[in-house]
């Protein structure tokens, strides 16, 4: 599937999107987020606070505990500040 | 096209004078536009960043919303991204209803929930060059947000 | 000139623009315009009947608690009266502010505020040249003042 | 003192402005109204649903019970419709 990172997310792990090919354990978005802490420090550190963490499962917001299931795109950001 | 995420500046009023053309039932128009503010002279630029395609949808269903609530003869929103001076604009949404009090509830709704769930980010660099990071969420902004939502 | 009275058409996107022209200290510019609707085809015009002078203080006075209760960088007040045709601008008001809360409250306020408290009157006149009669007060309209007064 | 009307109050007495001379019983505002309204028809006529009538003194809005004391103008309309 492809991952995209926006805003501090993408400037700690060092790219704006990449191809993932997480084990079949990794099921919830959650489970994703773990996986890829384990990579290296940047993805660690984009990480570090949950709390801070927003995700996007095809472009719709998802909670942590939601299932990859098919989906193709998922997606990191901060909390959204426009307007 | 009532939803546009664009580089380019916007003219307001055209947009909102959009809304009356050709028709005489709308009684109400209500504007609103978000400017670059420079904070006290600090600040020289945002740099805004947003979620291509899902920018559009999230603002699309924020609209949905505030069709389903509301009785809106018509309504636009504009959300820029890319580099920004102070002064310059940065949102605006306008709506247009027979009667003033829906025109106003819809256009502040839509800001509200757009600034909570509109995937854009900005960043903001000083007058010396530097970056001075992300502009962090507001709890405030949530809590806009929340008073439109059912007890 | 902030608050004006006149028969004169006008340009609500120039006096929101005279708002944040030559500063940056702006975020939000809320703007509202009051049109002539046609009621369903029925309405031919409405012609606006004012006090003058009462008109321009009352509005001076609604103007001047807004400016007390709210953080406002600039305002503009304009309410039209003469013989309007459906489609015809009757009334604006246009609040500038840091943030856009108080901007939208504000404006909201003296719209409320304006329309139970500024001496004009509305008279309908319909399509087939009769005179339909003095518009009447709606009790909506107070309401909408009325929760503007401390509990 | 001046007195001006508007709307349907100007209307029915048919006049829009006019000087009057009350009685020096005729103290408040609500006493204007009844001293107006036994002149004729059409001032009854305007006057004849107090709810409904809105006075100013010197151009600021007052209550039936204000004291005209050394105002020089007193408007007499129905609530307002404007915005």
């Amino acid at each position: 599937m492809k991952a995209v990172y926006f805003a501090w997310v993408r400037e700690r792990i060092g790219k704006a999107e990449e191809e993932i090919d997480p084990p079949a354990e990794v099921v919830t978005v959650a489970d994703l987020i773990g996986w890829l802490s384990r990579r290296d420090e940047g993805y660690a550190h984009a990480f570090e606070n949950p709390r801070t963490i927003r995700a996007a499962l095809d472009r719709a917001h998802v909670k942590p505990d939601a299932a990859l299931a098919g989906a193709r795109e998922v997606a990191f950001f901060p909390p959204m500040t426009g307007g | 096209m009532e939803i546009r995420v664009q580089r380019e500046d916007f003219v307001a009023s055209e947009e909102a004078l959009a809304l009356t053309r050709s028709r005489a039932d709308v009684g109400a128009v209500v504007t609103f536009v978000g400017l670059c503010r420079d904070e006290g002279g600090k600040l020289a630029a945002l740099e805004i960043e947003h979620y291509p395609g899902m920018a559009e949808a999230e603002i699309a269903l924020v609209v949905e919303e505030a069709r389903q609530r509301w009785p809106l003869l018509g309504l636009r929103v504009i959300h820029r991204y890319g580099r920004l001076a102070p002064g310059d604009q940065i949102v605006m949404v306008a709506t247009a209803s027979s009667h003033r009090g829906a025109a106003f509830a819809a256009a502040e709704f839509l800001m509200d929930y757009m600034k909570t769930r509109a995937p854009f980010w900005k960043r903001a660099r000083g007058v010396d060059g530097a970056v001075q990071g992300w502009v962090e969420a507001k709890d405030a902004d949530d809590a806009s947000a929340a008073r439109w939502r059912a007890p």
